[in-house]
């Protein structure tokens, strides 16, 4: 399957209503019996006393866009999805709020259970987001994926 | 040729920079690390890729990209 | 952790705007970073020439919200989980609607990923609930899960 | 002691009832089991499983409930 390259980001947090619309877009692909979703919620981490308030993401958004493109094409083919859609943020997210969303269907549960933990670990690990964490002393810190 | 360095995430506060232009040639990647190594001494123990024209590269690659991109450890999600 | 029995289920399908609800509210648990939610939508399966329509299910809804209660807790024990919730429809569902729903969240992805798959296996196995395929020409078939 | 019979899914179809009442005693549930399938021959090839007083239970535990559900494959999700 060929698919044009699609700009993940967002500006800011993404909206539950967001996901509901996108939930919602797939009542007419009645092959689809099942979904999964994965959703990054911004912690308020403490560290060292202080707490987080927000994490604020810069990335290099034409090789993120490209590197997604390619772990997208790959999760294609290698699980039978129906339809993949993924969401990241720019900007200033809060904590609470929503800044990751990847959403996988398939008719079937196996291959959506499969693919969608390989696909945001590939995410995290490959594409060139940066986290700044902002603490409530307006200092911060760059955040670090473990 | 010239060639434009951005400087992303922590990269910007260890240089002071987000981006500039160097007039200098470079053989491969690795040239370009060790020469901004010397001139950015904040930059030696920093973990860091070098993307040319949108795409990572090995430090053992050719530099013949005009952008040149520094990306510190991703931490996105 | 000690939880009271809930009651798992819901009257007809699973609204998209419920599921963005329900995501919202956790916007306040500032110690989540990680969501994961399944979904299971009807399918238009075409079986013998006949298409699938809608899915009547039925339960023995006491039986079927006590072994829920059992799975969710061995899931908390076993899981470093901060929530979890599930919904399933009884009645019609049409084909494209939403009738099982299951939402877990933790500090990180790890446990959200472990747990999902186990925690919906677990209740396709072992729920006594009935799905009845509704065709288009009013007969029908028991469905049968694999 | 009457006993409470609620038959659930398909096997409402099978045995043409939803509920039932029954006066005769069981030593077993599997007991009731022969009883049943000697009563409905449609029920003689089918999987169910039996539970009494909201508890699904063994063909060799003793019947004791009053409420007896019979439940055939679960197809939930």
């Amino acid at each position: 399957m060929e698919h044009k390259i699609k700009n993940i980001f967002v500006e800011g947090a993404i909206a539950p209503s967001k996901i509901a619309e996108s939930i919602g877009h797939h009542q007419s692909k009645t092959e689809i019996g099942a979904h999964n979703i994965f959703l990054g919620q911004v912690r308020a981490d403490e560290i060292g006393g202080k707490k987080v308030n927000a994490i604020e993401y810069t990335a290099q958004t034409e090789i993120a866009n490209q590197v997604c493109h390619e772990i997208r094409e790959a999760a294609f083919s290698k699980y039978d999805l129906s339809c993949m859609h993924i969401y990241h943020s720019l900007g200033v997210v809060k904590t609470g709020e929503i800044c990751f969303f990847v959403f996988v269907s398939s008719p079937h549960r196996g291959p959506v259970f499969d693919s969608l933990s390989e696909i945001v670990n590939e995410i995290k690990d490959k594409l060139p987001i940066f986290g700044k964490e902002l603490f409530e002393d307006q200092s911060h810190q760059w955040k670090v994926n473990q | 040729m010239e060639i434009r360095l951005r400087y992303f995430g922590q990269l910007q506060e260890a240089t002071g920079k987000s981006e500039e232009v160097l007039k200098e040639a470079f053989d491969t990647i690795g040239s370009l690390r060790n020469f901004l190594i010397q001139r950015y001494p904040q930059l030696k123990n920093r973990n860091f890729k070098i993307a040319q024209d949108n795409k990572i590269d090995m430090d053992s690659s050719p530099l013949n990209g005009s952008l040149i991109d520094l990306l510190p450890p991703f931490s996105g999600g």
